[in-house]
């Protein structure tokens, strides 16, 4: 049965809305809601998810909520409270049912979903086939540690073959966001997959237990070994992806919004030689997962929230899914994985067909982090220790012991201490 | 005018290599934006370096304006216009305000005026953020955020100052006797500014106008706080949308870049012949 | 009565526009007791002697509209916990908590000092190799023009434009620099740029006065420009060298040009606040970090704007500290020049 | 009825007093000349007559008008600036014509009138130079020109011809002259040169100091001098002043020369007297051209002469300093030539010591 | 041996030469005076000779170095600005003490050599005021201060008494002699007062339209002039100049009046001719002082009449133009009298009309 998407006519909604242009292309269809419902957009802002974030925290701060839509991401969905409504209320459970559980369980925030979810991220590896494939490095691997070559399945595996693969300069074995949330987000996901975690139940900070010691030891090793760019504690996001597409890198752990980049052969040198494998598991023998999804939430102070919930689904229902899924994003609607590996395989894009399949795999382990109105402040005072940690200011130990006080602070100043 | 160059041809050599050298670290760095807009990502990334574009391409202005099938265009257009409004406007506006001012400081003697100056230049020590949000908060008070309008008043305060001192220090170079002479010619103190003085400090208004113009294209921290959409976006912020959650589009990036440069550019060329030397010469002993 | 200062009242009625209403102006005319002072206002705005008031009262305005008016609710909030999501902490007083907490908070004073050297390096670098560049230029007759819009070619890249720009430059897999010295052979192993202590500090410096030596140069030129022959041509026949000449009469027509723009630009260096956030955000370990890149991720990544501002407010005493010390070189270095002391 | 008067008026700068209280009435369509040595307050006279400097005591009227508070552009005046003042970034022509522009004269009878001034001061051949470009002459010619092509009331003309060769000041000395009779203006006019002072002035006005020492014609000045300063400051070369003891009826100089004094004269014995005579009332004999009156003969060794083509001056020793004699029609002196002088004895000028005050019978 | 020699010395602003070739030798220690109307190149001359102006053709020497190429510094010269040219951010102190500083001498030498300057020229209150604060004539004070401390090979003086009253300007001539005689460098001097021309020089230059027409002592020039032009302009007031026709050794002027010539002159009968004489030879009869030759007699009213105090001028027609004569030990004269005159054959200046040189026996 389909989503009711009701009928507003005049009525114009205004919606601030993520910009940039691997997400605009969705939004070409929004004059097809506009024709349904009789609607207007008025899309009153369009930024960077940065950008975005501070602005909606300004409105916040002088009570200029005059809109109804707003982009989301889970990592940041905490810190507005209640600005957002509990979409469950306002969308029936059936179409509900057709995202995927565990996205739309990481969309809630104190058991209220603000958010519908438009495309996931969740990391996995990218590897250059070419050089898993080489005769000459199958053997030296073998020869060194008695085993096959094959894309790690441990972060163990993962330190060794990056240390094996790492020729500075010409070749990497990887590289890592070394700043900002990227940092913060990375050590969380290693820290997890070795069975720790950040806080415990009561919000207290235990990253700075062996485990995060461990993980943080694991960026450590391979940075002092030369494994990665020295740089690399500077890298965000495209950095690396610059690097992984010039044929630096051997491996990249990373997200799926790289898939389209590496496999254009205009933009990336790797394209024909690209392979997808699941993120590795930790000392636990479980993945990190770390995950978050960008989504849409309508306000509590909309004046029509029917007709904002009604944009809302209709931008992230089976054809917009399927629009984001046909861009190498991944959908957040069960169905959209099928059909979109399909269309695929029809339309010759092998590689993307691949690699759909395994990213679903991993989608099972994926976990946010923590969904509280700190994290990113908390992420904020962890990023620099770990930075100091790798590049030798401190052991890991002092580096983390610091950032779990620092962190406790802030936690108890937010009164959830 | 005659120029006396009794300066040995290894002199003459010696200081066109110098600005050679200073040229090439000008614009070498921005040179390789400019290139890389021209050039598909993969010769980004090329090792050993690629330095001339090998395949030359305007895919990149083609995806800017949406003309290719792999994404959506930006509003350069509106971005353009919205920048070009509001840097033309706040400068032409600081520039009379700030001459104005700058007049003032260099020829009349007033009370308070140490005080005043030196409180024009302490408005300019408050840092960025400790006046953005006030601002934000003031300005969606006052309904004028989003409006090419509200940022140009914030341009103002930041060109207006600056504008004062540069302004004054010219003002300062024009002998006095030029204006009492077109007073006692018959024109009012109006008159005697305009057609006198105001032509003889050419050359620091000319720098005053480009420095205020340049500063307002190119501002990006306030503008990203008091600009939400195509209404009032500059270019600068515009850049920004090349930047996603993880990306930076770094080609489609320095195609905009392109876009930014070359209006400062074909401007600044105009204005910039207003820098003349010896205006001064020859009009009293 | 006696007046002196100019006030002026903006007055934020809900949603509408501003009234702004000029109460009084400074002045030194004895004004006739209470009830008349409207009219002997009138009567001085008359005068020749409100002449330079009124020169400067647009100027004034849009000042204190722009700038007062925040700074005053900025430092408002310096004493509440004032957190951005949260606006009823605005009204949270917590008197000088962000102040005691600044002063123990060891992050911050690096980051100050930092600044202070950064701003220190950057300002007097700029201000000689701004110079260089003039004085080169001025020397060129044929194709001035040209070079003049070429030298102005960094002040077309807008802050942020720059950081990418060198962020990609200076980037150790990638980045051209490293590329050049190993097409060149100069290197071997990839140079850490933007990580090493030393080199990332040095990465933003080098930024910035990329970007804003030609500020430094056009700001001079115009100066050069300006100024008058005669005495540099009787210091030639009293025996200078070039130097000399240099030395004693461009230099000291030139200083009050280098002061306005030593202080414009010591003021303006935290537009390279955009650049530095892009190139390394502070980071790595805080090496890189300034005053301006800790404050706005205090204040709207954090939100803890209470505190940001706190942090802006001393960082103010450093502004003041470089903006006073310019205005006195200032005033020493212009008695000369004509117009009214 | 005064056209331009000057009650009481003094100028300070700061603390510094420049000009004292000076008065001063210039009728309608005089021409007065202002002379005095250099830093004696006439270019600071005429600014505040112009309106540039604010006056610090009393009140100038033009006409009936005090325009103690006028702008500049209200009292209706031209002005030759010291200094030229041109305008640097306009054309000779556009200098010219620029104030006659702003009173919106039509095209047509500016360049016509530009024209006349042109011609009148030879700048045909630079109209279109900018004044960087003109050599010193040249830029004071435009700034005389500047002046003439307007219709003013007043005309204030601050040394306008000093950087000219005498040929060319002698041409314009006609032409302001001209130029006077024919507008009917009042001239004020700042001068170094005696001829000029003498040629055009209908008055006199000696300053000093900031003080005014004698308003007098040419004549009344040259042949009646006030005081020891204004007998001393006009004429050139300067009139021989000594200091001398009345004795008899006699001055006498201080190396005992007794000269006599014209009879009937004020003066009481032992009085502390300045004796004064013109360089042309010393000649040597045969080459003067006295009067009838008395003469008293002299022997005096040359101590130098300098030859100037129609005369020499001669310097001899007298009262014990070197005084002035004059030679026409001359022949080659060599120093230390002995001469027989003669002293116009009808020539004299007596100043009472104490006071500087001439001694008038 | 030469001092200053200018050889070829040509200059072109743009398209437009300002000095033709010029040739000019100064010894050592020789006073040379340029004169020559307004725009005629003096300035540029000196200019060229201090190195501030390129020279575009021929060369400049001084002493036995060709010094074209040099910067003014190297060339030990002292120059004295039209423009005065101060700097306008040091006091007058300063200004005085600063090519002396440059040249690192000692502190307490400065300051004795910069008192004495200021003593002689008159500028000790001022020293410590910047030359904004100064009036017109003490800024040219100052100018010649800072060219007087000094001790080069050369002094070059571009009119630089050009702002001061008579007085002043008659002591600072003497100092200059003074200056002149005790240092023993070579002097370059432009004026345009003619008495300092006379006075000063050894020898005087008279330029004209970027040509040197005469170079001479001063009695040369005024006795001899080379040509019309030096006769014109040397001699105030100027020599009066008459067209005339030989005819049977006579010289008939246009209104048919005729002078007899001196014998022995080699004119043809009908020669156009222009004949000279001053104002002194022309005097109403018992006003001059002719010698014992011959003298023409001559009847005219006088159309104007111009008292210089010592003397009178008078205009009187002549040859169909104004003539000015000049009548001594002087009355008044109306305009319209009838006065004798006697004109001095001995003395008249007889020049080729068509080439305008003098005609010499
Ligand atoms: N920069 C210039 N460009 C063009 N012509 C010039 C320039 N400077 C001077 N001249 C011309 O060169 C000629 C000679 O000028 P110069 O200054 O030498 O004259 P001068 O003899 O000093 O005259 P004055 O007595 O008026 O000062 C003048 O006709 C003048 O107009
Ligand atoms: N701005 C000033 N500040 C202080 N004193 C000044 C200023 N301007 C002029 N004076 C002084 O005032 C006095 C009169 O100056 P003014 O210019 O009137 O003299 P002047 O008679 O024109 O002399 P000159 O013949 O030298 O031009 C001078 O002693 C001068 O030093
Ligand atoms: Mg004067
Ligand atoms: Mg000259």
């Amino acid at each position: 049965q389909d989503f009711d998407y009701g009928s507003f006519p005049d009525y114009t909604l205004k919606v601030k809305l993520i910009g940039g242009t691997q997400y605009e292309k969705l939004y070409t269809r929004i004059p097809e809601w506009e024709a349904l419902t009789g609607a207007k957009v008025e899309i009153v802002s369009s930024k960077n998810h940065f950008d975005l974030d501070r602005e909606i925290k300004q409105d916040i701060a002088t009570g200029q909520i005059t809109w109804c839509v707003g982009s989301n991401h889970t990592s940041f969905a905490p810190q507005y409270g209640d600005l957002y409504v509990d979409l469950s209320t306002m969308i029936p459970a059936e179409e509900l049912a057709k995202y995927v559980p565990g996205t739309l369980k990481s969309a809630m925030v104190d058991g209220r979903l603000v958010q519908l979810p438009r495309v996931t991220d969740v990391s996995n590896l990218y590897y250059r086939k070419d050089l898993y494939e080489d005769p000459a490095n199958m053997e030296a691997y073998k020869a060194e540690f008695g085993a096959d070559l094959a894309p790690p399945k441990t972060f163990e595996e993962f330190k060794q073959q990056i240390i094996f693969f790492a020729d500075p300069p010409n070749l990497y074995g990887t590289a890592f966001a070394g700043k900002d949330e990227g940092m913060s987000g990375r050590f969380m996901e290693i820290l997890r997959a070795n069975g720790g975690d950040l806080f415990d139940a009561d919000w207290n900070p235990i990253f700075n237990s062996p485990e995060g010691v461990d993980a943080l030891n694991w960026f450590k090793d391979i940075y002092d070994a030369g494994g990665v760019p020295a740089g690399t504690v500077n890298y965000t996001w495209d950095d690396i992806g610059q690097a992984m597409a010039a044929g630096q890198l051997a491996v990249d752990l990373d997200w799926p919004g790289f898939a389209g980049f590496y496999s254009d052969p205009a933009a990336s040198k790797i394209s024909d030689v690209l392979g997808f494998a699941v993120s590795p598991v930790g000392s636990a023998g479980v993945r990190g997962g770390w995950s978050g999804s960008h989504s849409f939430s309508v306000t509590e102070a909309c004046d029509n929230k029917e007709a904002a919930t009604s944009l809302a689904v209709f931008l992230t229902n089976d054809e917009s899914e399927m629009m984001e899924a046909q861009a190498g994003n991944l959908p957040t609607r069960s169905k959209t994985f099928d059909e979109v590996i399909t269309y695929f395989n029809e339309n010759g894009k092998t590689a993307l067909a691949e690699m759909f399949p395994i990213w679903q795999a991993s989608l099972a382990d994926a976990r946010t982090p923590p969904l509280i109105p700190q994290w990113i402040e908390v992420s904020n005072v962890l990023w620099p220790q770990l930075q100091a940690a790798i590049v030798g200011e401190k052991t890991p130990q002092e580096a983390l012991d610091k950032a779990a006080d620092e962190a406790r602070m802030i936690l108890e100043d937010a009164g959830i201490l | 005018m005659s120029r006396l160059s009794i300066e040995k041809p290894w002199q003459r050599w010696l200081i066109r290599f110098g600005v050679f050298v200073a040229m090439v670290i000008l614009t070498v760095p921005g040179l390789w934006v400019v290139l890389t807009a021209f050039r598909p990502n993969i010769e980004v990334l090329a090792r050993p370096a690629v330095w001339i574009p090998q395949q030359w391409t305007l895919d990149n202005f083609a995806r800017l304006f949406g003309l290719s099938d792999v994404q959506q265009g930006l509003p350069v257009a509106q971005y353009f216009i919205n920048s070009l409004v509001i840097s033309l406007t706040s400068t032409m506006i600081a520039v009379v305000i700030g001459m104005a001012g700058g007049y003032a400081f260099a020829r009349y003697r007033f009370r308070g005026k140490a005080t005043l100056f030196l409180a024009f230049m302490l408005s300019r020590t408050v840092p960025g953020v400790a006046l953005s949000l006030p601002l934000f908060i003031i300005w969606a008070r006052l309904g004028i955020i989003d409006t090419s309008f509200g940022l140009i008043v914030v341009y103002l305060a930041v060109n207006i100052p600056f504008t004062i001192w540069l302004t004054d220090g010219f003002f300062r170079q024009i002998p006095v006797d030029l204006s009492e002479a077109a007073q006692i010619d018959g024109c009012t103190a109006w008159q005697a500014f305009w057609k006198i003085e105001f032509p003889l400090a050419r050359s620091g208004l000319a720098s005053a106008a480009i420095f205020a113009f340049l500063t307002s294209w190119n501002e990006y921290a306030l503008a990203s706080q008091l600009t939400r959409t195509t209404a009032s976006k500059t270019m600068p912020v515009g850049l920004m949308d090349f930047t996603a959650q993880f990306t930076v589009d770094w080609t489609g990036m320095s195609a905009m870049a392109v876009l930014i440069i070359i209006p400062a550019l074909v401007l600044t060329f105009i204005v910039q012949k207003h820098l003349i030397s010896g205006l001064t010469f020859g009009g009293v002993k | 009565m006696h007046c002196s200062g100019l006030f002026i009242l903006v007055a934020f009625p809900r949603g509408g526009e501003a009234r702004v209403g000029v109460l009084s102006v400074a002045t030194d005319v004895q004004i006739p007791p209470r009830a008349r002072w409207s009219e002997g206002f009138a009567a001085f705005f008359r005068s020749p002697r409100a002449v330079p008031y009124l020169l400067l009262l647009p100027a004034i305005i849009v000042i204190l509209a722009v700038v007062l008016v925040p700074l005053l609710v900025s430092f408002w909030t310096s004493f509440t916990s004032y957190n951005l999501t949260k606006p009823a902490t605005l009204f949270n007083f917590v008197g000088l908590r962000n102040y005691q907490r600044l002063m123990g908070n060891e992050d911050f004073w690096w980051a100050f000092g930092r600044t202070f050297i950064f701003v220190t390096i950057t300002l007097n670098l700029e201000m000689l190799l701004g110079l260089g560049l003039a004085l080169l230029i001025n020397k060129i007759t044929w194709g001035q023009r040209t070079l003049r819009t070429i030298m102005m070619f960094p002040m077309m890249f807008s802050p942020i434009l720059v950081g990418f720009q060198f962020k990609y430059i200076f980037n150790d897999s990638i980045g051209l620099v490293n590329n050049a010295l190993f097409d060149l052979g100069l290197i071997t192993q990839p140079i850490p740029w933007l990580v090493d202590g030393t080199l990332a500090n040095f990465s933003i410096i080098f930024a910035e006065i990329w970007m804003s030596t030609s500020i430094f140069a056009i700001l001079l030129l115009a100066g050069l420009m300006a100024l008058p022959k005669d005495p540099i041509e009787a210091a030639k026949v009293d025996g200078c060298n070039p130097l000399q000449v240099f030395q004693h009469i461009t230099l000291p027509f030139l200083m009050p040009f280098v002061y306005i723009a030593m202080t414009i630009r010591s003021l303006d260096v935290a537009r390279a606040y955009d650049m530095v956030r892009i190139m390394t955000n502070g980071g790595p370990a805080g090496r890189t970090e300034l005053i301006w890149t800790l404050m706005t991720r205090t204040g709207y990544q954090n939100s803890q704007m209470g505190m940001a501002n706190a942090m802006g407010y001393v960082s103010i005493l450093l502004s003041i500290f470089f903006t006073v010390f310019f205005f006195r070189k200032l005033t020493a270095a212009r008695t000369f020049m004509g117009g009214a002391q | 009825m005064a056209q331009v008067r000057l009650d009481k008026v003094s100028k300070s700068y700061g603390k510094l007093e420049t000009v004292h209280a000076i008065d001063l009435e210039i009728a309608h369509n005089e021409f007065v000349v202002l002379v005095g040595p250099s830093g004696c307050g006439k270019s600071t006279t005429l600014r505040m007559i112009a309106g540039l400097e604010e006056i610090t005591g009393g009140t100038i009227s033009i006409g009936d008008r005090v325009v103690n508070d006028l702008p500049p552009r209200a009292r209706n005046i031209s002005m030759v600036f010291q200094s030229y003042a041109l305008y640097p970034h306009m054309t000779v022509r556009d200098n010219l014509g620029f104030g006659l522009k702003i009173a919106n004269m039509a095209e047509a009878e500016i360049t016509k009138r530009v024209d006349d001034a042109a011609d009148i001061l030879g700048l045909g051949p630079y109209m279109d130079r900018l004044p960087a470009n003109l050599s010193g002459g040249q830029r004071q010619r435009v700034a005389m020109g500047r002046a003439i092509v307007r219709n003013p009331d007043v005309f204030l003309f601050d040394e306008p011809l000093s950087n000219l060769d005498a040929k060319l000041r002698g041409q314009m000395r006609v032409e302001i002259k001209k130029l006077h009779q024919r507008v009917k203006t009042t001239v004020i006019y700042v001068t170094h040169d005696q001829v000029e002072a003498m040629t055009l002035a209908d008055r006199i006005v000696i300053m000093r100091d900031g003080d005014i020492e004698q308003i007098g014609t040419p004549s009344e000045v040259f042949e009646q001098p006030a005081n020891v300063f204004v007998a001393g400051f006009i004429g050139s070369p300067p009139m021989n002043l000594l200091d001398a003891v009345v004795s008899n009826g006699k001055a006498r100089l201080s190396d005992g020369l007794e000269v006599p004094l014209p009879a009937g004269l004020p003066v009481s014995q032992s009085q502390q007297i300045v004796l004064g005579f013109r360089p042309e009332s010393l000649a040597p004999k045969g080459h003067a051209l006295h009067g009838d009156g008395a003469a008293m003969p002299l022997q005096r060794n040359v101590i130098i002469a300098e030859p100037l083509g129609t005369e020499t001056i001669i310097f001899v020793e007298m009262g014990g300093i070197d005084v002035q004699g004059k030679m026409l029609n001359p022949r080659v002196v060599a120093p230390g030539e002995t001469l027989d002088f003669t002293l116009d004895l009808t020539r004299l000028h007596v100043f009472d010591k104490a006071s500087g005050k001439r001694v008038v019978a």
